[in-house]
């Protein structure tokens, strides 16, 4: 699998590193914490998630991706990720 | 049984010797093994996997099901090889697999006297009785007398490497239709990959007699070939077999580099496996001859009528003298044609069919042969085929000698890669088979792979296709038209199988599926496809169905009174053809398996004898050995007495070094540590300790501020990579509102520790300008100096208890700081400590390392939960308020000490005294154990229920799987100057 | 395959790792350093100073005559548009000059090296087996270098060895 | 029909020809007590458990497609108990207890094969971890040999002793650990369940629930129309949070892929299970010759049951690493099966919030071994709605409470449980 990393181009999947679901923001109290770390939609379908590009230019990257085709709609720079 | 005089791809002037089961044969450069065999009249070449079935060749691709043998021999046997895709080379040794004692004489036939009990499925309706036999008596037998080859347990001693490919275009198969794909892209000036597995491209054209632009079909083979080898743009990979289509327009492919040689070049490698991506992808892989299902369609002398017309044709090699055709097909009246013209005496050809004959019946029929219509073969007879029964028209039967039976059951499109990535096939009542619907992203098939079987409908498909490519990558260049071909028949029946046999007609050779094996699966109620697949073994032998799976269905579809569209067909899985485990692996093999990292003292330690070991990827020293030292425990212990009374060196480079840069670094470090580092002085370090989100502990080390905004984080050795990620993910993700830059520095700076109480006095030698006195150089200082010019950071830090400090300079003269810390450390009787003594002094000061921080602790656990601060937000807070993470009967960290001279274990539980040995009793473990010199004992850390209340108490050490129980003492974590005096010295 | 190609280390440079402070733009940094910083995976250089784009905002920095507190003066001269970080001890750089260079790294990197898209001055941090690796490509000969960590140096030589080997 | 070696010989004379259905394949009634959603090892199992345990027979099973087409039939068919975590070890043990004596209680051979398993260490520190476990398998009565290098030479000379990367130091051996025949059990429990009166309905597919205004689960709708239940149990492992999501439920679970491979049929090497503890690779060898092996997940989300070549590439270093002698040999075959990855790598047996509607669910890549006692607990707590005594830590509130069950220490990060 390829992932279009915005800065380096089309990389090798074997060059990130996956976290998961990029939905879930951190709340900014106890409230809601329990639902941040522990609660998935797994969405069977596109999918905005986060995978670091950790032997690349090192940057988050919010990757749209087709759970059930791995077909990937866009990414882009995480911390430019309008939420 | 013989070798034609004149035609075919070989070359007659070099003969080429070869073995098989030990007998010498020869053959010719060009020939198969397949084809050298048939040349040298030998018929049995190998058994089936349940019956041991006698098997000879059925195919001539690399579909073949039976004629698998052993190739070479000693470490590089390589058992289930196809005979028919081996390329003959000089000294080629083949021997008959899965028989004993020899392939004529197999004791393992037997099974066939017991064939009416080992139907399909028969294993799950028996052997349970008594229930211990399965293992002991049963069960061997099974797996004995399955299997095929056997491995030579010798490691592979071949080498493997990788490539990786790019194109705008990449064409799978080299046969018509991909050639002339192929040409064209590459004259509009795409980037194109064209790959075929076998090592003379033209595909069918070397196979089949064709004209072609009114020439022989080899010439514009050979022209076509040349253009591209000619066209820079263009790489043609022969022996290249795409085999799996994967995510991202991502194919892989195994190149044979060097099988087709006897002997392998120093350093050459066997394979290559090539990763491809390719913008498009066009699916030329020709088609695979369905055989035909009747009694002993096994037997050595059946084979394809496709299969008998290549070897006639591309090799010059008769595979028989008489021969009966059976064929549902117009190719397979072709294929008798070619044998006729090789002389092979035509007996009869026997075509169920009535309604429509090929133009090639009225030559036969002119050349007096006999044309059976409306019959059908039944069975045939012989070890190998001796003659067969044919069924009439009339309902009557005849027997008809032959040597050589030819069947022809249609074409099956292979289009296995086109639904690996989920494409489900769908029947096409056009061409009587699966035809891909939907392809994957980027893919087109063309030609015979998507179901044009004449020769002049798949050339202008392979135009077509190319045509398409191009007008998708908005190119418009003109495309030259197909070339003009001499067309030929090609109907075909739907597939078609003979009920009146009397004999075991075979579906699957391999795997000796008989049609009654899937007429019982279907009374049995595994109707699914995928049932029958599983219950049977239908499609699961080395061919992976490639002959069998479409006529099993049609059995099915009989017996269970459905249409073969509507019993649908199984998705095609990776790989494509078998694919060696070592080329999947590449070169990383043994020592190569994964890099290894070095300090820059490596080599110095290596020098004064150190042992390593491995952390992570690193090699570390674990210990420094002196000559008579009776063991490592003896090394070891002088290395921690000796710095615990003088002065020791230790290289710690290896742990993960960060620089968190910026005005908000602080803030960051704030919210990333349970502990403040917004208020350190510059000057200063801290250790502190990181959560995950969850609450547990995630990695702990000091961290000094080196400027106003310039902060100098460490993590341990094995987390620095993650410890990076996730500072990464804070500053990037949760918080890029914060002005803060991070960079892992971990390879910049080699660090030794200088730890005893002659570390200030050695240090300062290298140091002379340095006051490193307690008042202006106390606990936790850490700087950025000068060391013969080149930066470096010192930093008093110390996780051996002792006074100690840290020393860093660029890794490039990291090997000029170790000799320089010795040279000076002469004075002092410096010695290296490795890892190990570096363990030991660590529990000796009841200091938490991986052992303990081992992600299922709290910060409590480890008595560190006063360092959670109350006055902000940090990352694992709010989890770590939960319940059972702050439940104070968790086990938390404790000291261990054995009663007598016991050894002390990590990994040992620890029970009440007097208690049984049950779960319920189990109230901890020692997570880490040393002996300590200082204390003149083994000692060890633990979590254990209750913890620090219960110091002074006993507990017995529970460890069955080393030994015997033992009494050990509760105490406090920390066994060596508990005040902490020494450190800040 | 082509293997004509030559290897050889590239000792003595100076090494740092330059990231932009948040907001600053590339042009800004270029202001101060006398050239225009790459804005992606690229690489640009003055007589003195090379930047290899790494990431967005940060850059490898090599000089090829490095003074001894050379880092300090870069630091400084960004002081408040920057972070750097020295890296001169964490990277071997190796060049590869010569007609089977490209095929040679072709073989090793997952990344399309073709003339039309990965040419001089082009650059890219990425993998070979298992090996960081930061790539550039300095002429058309073609000539390429490559930064990969200290500790993982012998590594990389082993597969250089391989690759020629085969 | 009772299956037996008679009844085998007596069918032989008879052309086979009065074998029956190996089960019934049922048509939905309008109602029953208890409607399992998912026919795979651990549906099954619960059905066969709730008839033969509680005498619950009016049960159906419900299966979108065809039985044990799932993760049942995509495993590596590996049976184990050597867990160390207080919550996991007495259920895993429960299992094997149950796979020891399923043959005779099904009348069906599964092949259930005790060759042993051997996890391989390679440091001080995972020999360490493993005598933690080893010790706490054995403190709950599990059978746990620790051995040395000499020792897994002398068992397995053909690994990588001389030359490797990570070298042997020895390995944790659970003797009774082995294998079964995935498919085999999936059909033995159908054939036993069915033979009880359970109805098996195959092309099922589950869209919705049936639920009262009050939010009560009373039934599912289905492609085949909507069939009432008392209870409704879920045992959809891979697609559990699509089903949740279906009554409103978010789980703590991700869906991942996890890819397996079979090599050509050889001649028998390796008797039992080997894992090669510094690299990700585990292996088997089946009866038929096939050499099964398999390493990590591909590692992101996925629903589409198929994986990705670094995965493939990491398996076979790792293979090549631990055994050079598979060089030649050839993979076959692979596969991808969807597991549902939980956020500490444990699974989930429990009511769930909503009344009527049980969860068995978040088994990650180790489902297979646990049928039995899957089947077993989640029986017992439909019929009683009290957790069978061995899987009283599945909670599903565990993660709100901190009780979760990490063997792996890795957090709330599914993809490296």
């Amino acid at each position: 699998m390829r992932l279009p990393c915005p800065y380096c181009g089309q990389r090798d999947s074997r060059e990130f590193v996956y976290r998961g679901d990029a939905a879930p923001t951190r709340p900014s109290s106890e409230e809601g914490m329990y639902d941040y770390v522990y609660l998935r939609d797994n969405v069977p379908g596109p999918m905005r998630e986060h995978w670091y590009h950790a032997q690349g230019c090192r940057n988050w990257i919010t990757v749209t991706r087709d759970t059930r085709t791995h077909r990937i709609s866009a990414a882009v720079l995480a911390r430019e990720d309008s939420r | 049984m013989s070798r034609l005089s004149f035609g075919g791809l070989i070359d007659r002037a070099q003969p080429l010797n070869f073995t098989f089961d030990g007998m010498k044969h020869a053959g010719f450069a060009g020939d198969t093994l397949a084809s050298a065999l048939i040349a040298n009249g030998v018929k049995l070449v190998g058994r089936s996997f349940k019956y041991h079935r006698p098997r000879g060749i059925l195919t001539a691709g690399s579909e073949e099901p039976n004629a698998l043998v052993t190739l070479r021999s000693g470490a590089r046997a390589e058992p289930n090889t196809r005979a028919t895709t081996v390329q003959l080379f000089e000294g080629l040794e083949a021997k008959s697999q899965n028989r004993w004692p020899t392939l004529s004489v197999d004791v393992m036939a037997l099974n066939q006297v017991f064939a009416p009990i080992l139907v399909a499925g028969f294993y799950y309706k028996t052997f349970m009785w008594p229930a211990k036999y399965w293992e002991k008596l049963y069960e061997p037998i099974i797996r004995r007398a399955a299997g095929l080859g056997q491995l030579s347990m010798e490691p592979d001693p071949d080498s493997y490497e990788r490539a990786h490919g790019f194109c705008d275009l990449l064409v799978i198969g080299a046969g018509p239709s991909g050639l002339i794909a192929a040409v064209t892209a590459a004259r509009a000036g795409l980037r194109v990959i064209i790959a075929d597995g076998d090592w003379v491209l033209g595909g069918r054209l070397c196979s089949e007699r064709h004209v072609i632009n009114e020439a022989a079909a080899g010439k514009w083979v050979d022209d076509t070939v040349a253009e591209l080898r000619a066209t820079p743009n263009v790489t043609l990979l022969s022996r290249t077999q795409i085999f799996g289509a994967y995510d991202g327009c991502e194919y892989g492919a195994l190149e044979q580099v060097s099988d087709h040689l006897g002997n392998i070049p120093p350093g050459k490698s066997r394979q290559r496996f090539w990763k491809i991506i390719a913008g498009r992808t066009i699916l030329a892989t020709g088609a695979i001859e369905r055989p035909l299902v009747f009694g002993g369609n096994d037997k050595p002398g059946v084979m394809t009528a496709s299969a008998a017309a290549t070897y006639v044709n591309r090799f010059a090699a008769v595979p028989g003298r008489r021969a009966v055709v059976f064929t549902t097909t117009d190719s397979g009246w072709s294929a008798a044609e070619d044998l006729m013209s090789a002389g092979v005496q035509l007996a009869a050809v026997v075509d169920p069919r009535t309604d429509s004959q090929p133009p090639a019946a009225a030559r036969l029929r002119q050349a007096g042969i006999e044309i059976l219509s409306g019959a059908a073969l039944t069975d045939v007879h012989g070890r190998t085929v001796r003659s067969v029964d044919v069924l009439l028209k009339d309902g009557s039967r005849r027997r008809i000698s032959a040597d050589l039976v030819l069947m022809s059951g249609g074409w099956n499109p292979s289009i296995g890669l086109g639904s690996n990535l989920g494409d489900r096939p769908v029947w096409s009542d056009l061409v009587h088979s699966f035809v891909l619907n939907t392809a994957p992203p980027g893919m087109k098939a063309t030609g015979a792979a998507a179901g044009h079987f004449s020769l002049s409908g798949s050339l202008a498909d392979g135009v077509r296709a190319a045509e398409e490519t191009l007008r998708e990558l908005g190119r418009t260049s003109a495309v030259a038209p197909a070339p003009l071909a001499g067309d030929e028949p090609s109907a075909s029946s739907p597939p078609w199988y003979s009920r009146g046999h009397r004999s075991k007609a075979f579906v699957d050779f391999q795997n000796d599926v008989t049609d009654a094996d899937v007429s019982l699966a279907a009374r049995e109620g595994f109707v699914s496809i995928e049932h029958l697949k599983r219950y049977t073994t239908l499609g699961m032998a080395t061919d992976q169905g490639k002959t069998s799976q479409l006529n099993g269905h049609a059995v099915l579809a009989a017996a269970t009174g459905k249409s073969i569209a509507e019993a649908g067909t199984i998705m095609s899985r990776p790989p494509y053809l078998p694919v060696a485990i070592g080329a999947l692996a590449g070169h990383h093999q043994n020592t190569a398996f994964r890099p290894e990292r070095r300090t820059a003292s490596h080599e110095w330690a290596r020098e004064r004898g150190a042992t390593f070991v491995d952390a992570g990827l690193w090699k570390r020293a674990q210990w420094f050995a002196h000559p008579g030292e009776r063991d490592w425990l003896q090394t070891v212990s002088r290395e921690v007495s000796m710095t615990r009374s003088g002065v020791g060196i230790c290289d710690v480079s290896t742990l993960g070094k960060i620089d968190v840069h910026g005005p908000d670094a602080g803030i960051l470090l704030d919210r990333l540590y349970i502990n403040m580092f917004s208020t350190l002085p510059v000057g200063r370090a801290r250790y502190g300790v990181m959560l995950r989100e969850d609450g547990f502990v995630m990695d702990d080390g000091t961290t000094a501020r080196l400027g106003e905004d310039r902060f100098y984080v460490t993590t341990t050795t094995l987390n620095a990579a993650k410890i990076m990620q996730h500072i990464d993910y804070a500053r990037q993700v949760l918080w890029p509102e914060l002005d803060v830059q991070a960079t892992s520095v971990t390879e910049q700076w080699s660090t030794y520790s200088v730890a005893g109480p002659l570390s200030r006095p050695l240090l300062q030698m290298l140091l002379p300008d340095l006051d490193l006195s307690n008042d202006s150089f106390a606990f936790m200082a850490a700087i950025e100096l000068r060391w013969r010019n080149l930066p470096a950071r010192l930093s008093r830090l110390s996780f051996s208890g002792e006074l100690a400090y840290e020393i860093s300079v660029p890794a490039s003269h990291g090997e000029m700081l170790v000799r320089a810390l010795f040279t000076a450390g002469d004075a002092f009787h410096a010695v290296p400590y490795g890892t190990e003594a570096l363990g030991v002094m660590r529990i000796e000061k009841g200091h938490p390392a991986g052992n303990e921080i081992n992600g299922q602790t709290t910060a409590a656990d480890l008595a560190m939960g006063r360092m959670m601060s109350k006055k902000k937000d940090y990352i694992g807070r709010a989890m770590a308020e939960r319940p059972a993470l702050s439940d104070t009967n968790r086990p938390s960290l404790v000291g261990v000490r054995p009663l007598g001279g016991a050894r002390l274990r990590a990994g040992a539980h620890l029970l009440p005294q007097g208690r049984d040995p049950l779960a319920a009793n189990d109230q901890g473990y020692i997570t880490s154990a040393a002996y300590s010199p200082s204390r003149g004992q083994w000692i060890g850390l633990a979590l254990l229920q209750g913890g620090a209340a219960r110091h002074g108490e006993l507990v017995t050490v529970h460890d069955p799987v080393r030994g015997p129980d033992f009494a050990a003492e509760i105490c406090d974590p920390v066994f060596v100057d508990p005040e902490g005096v020494r450190v800040r010295g | 395959m082509d293997s004509d190609y030559r290897l050889t280390e590239r000792p003595g440079l100076g090494m740092a790792t330059i990231m932009a402070r948040k907001g600053i733009q590339p042009a800004v940094i270029g202001a101060v350093l006398g050239f225009l910083p790459p804005d992606g995976p690229e690489r640009a250089a003055d007589a003195r100073l090379a930047l290899i784009g790494t990431g967005p905002g940060t850059w490898l920095a090599l000089a090829e005559t490095p003074e001894a507190d050379w880092v300090t003066q870069l630091a400084n001269k960004l002081n408040g548009l920057a972070s750097v970080s020295d890296q001169s001890g964490s990277y071997v750089v190796l060049r590869i000059a010569g007609s089977g260079a490209r095929e040679t790294l072709q073989r090793g990197v997952f990344i399309d090296l073709h003339p039309a898209v990965f040419r001089s001055g082009s650059a890219a941090t990425t993998v070979i087996e298992h090996i960081g690796v930061v790539l550039w490509q300095l002429d058309d000969v073609p000539t390429f270098e490559i930064a990969t960590f200290r500790s993982f140096a012998s590594n990389i030589r082993h597969w250089f060895e391989l690759a020629a080997a085969s | 029909m009772r299956f037996s070696i008679f009844g085998l010989v007596a069918n032989a004379f008879s052309g086979h020809g009065r074998w029956q259905r190996t089960w019934r394949d049922a048509v939905p009634r309008d109602a029953y007590d208890v409607v399992i959603v998912g026919g795979g090892g651990h549906g099954l199992a619960t059905a066969y458990y709730l008839a033969k345990v509680h005498g619950i027979t009016n049960v159906a099973v419900i299966e979108k497609s065809w039985i044990g087409g799932g993760n049942a039939g995509r495993n590596t068919t590996i049976i184990r108990s050597n867990y160390g975590l207080e919550g996991n070890t007495a259920f895993y043990e429960r299992s094997m207890k149950l796979w020891e004596g399923l043959e005779q209680d099904l009348n069906y051979n599964a092949m259930v094969s005790q060759r042993g398993v051997l996890n391989l260490y390679h440091s001080d520190g995972q020999r360490d971890a493993f005598a933690r476990r080893g010790n706490a398998m054995r403190l709950h009565g599990v059978d746990a040999e620790l051995l040395d290098t000499a020792h897994v030479r002398n068992m397995a000379p053909y690994l990588n002793f001389d030359n490797a990367r990570f070298p042997v130091m020895g390995g944790l051996l659970q003797r009774r650990g082995g294998t079964a025949r995935h498919d085999a059990v999936v059909w033995g429990y159908a054939r036993a369940a069915s033979d009880l009166g359970v109805d098996i309905i195959q092309n099922c597919e589950l869209t919705g629930f049936m639920r009262t205004a009050d939010g009560t689960v009373v039934g599912v709708e289905t492609t085949r129309g909507s069939i009432r239940a008392k209870k409704v149990g879920v045992a959809v492992a891979g697609n559990s949070s699509r089903v949740a999501a279906m009554a409103g439920l978010r789980l703590p679970i991700e869906s991942h892929v996890l890819q397996a491979f079979v090599s050509e049929a050889l001649k028998p090497i390796i008797p039992g299970v080997i894992t090669f503890g510094a690299g990700h690779f585990y292996i088997s060898q089946s009866d038929k010759g096939g050499l099964v092996f398999g390493g990590d997940i591909d590692g992101y989300n996925s629903y589409a049951s198929r994986g990705n070549l670094p995965t493939v590439e990491d398996v076979c270093e790792g293979g090549m690493a631990i055994m050079p002698m598979i060089g030649r040999a050839r993979l076959l075959r692979s596969w991808g099966g969807i597991v549902d990855m939980s956020m500490d790598g444990s699974p989930i047996i429990d009511r769930s919030p909503i009344e009527g509607l049980y969860l068995n669910a978040g088994w990650c890549y180790g489902g297979f071994k646990a049928t039995p006692a899957s089947g077993l607990a989640f029986a017992h707590l439909l019929a009683t709605d009290r957790p069978e005594e061995t899987a009283v830590a599945y909670r599903l509130d565990r993660f709100a409470t901190g009780r979760i069950i990490d063997e792996k220490g890795q957090g709330a990060q599914p993809n490296l449980h």
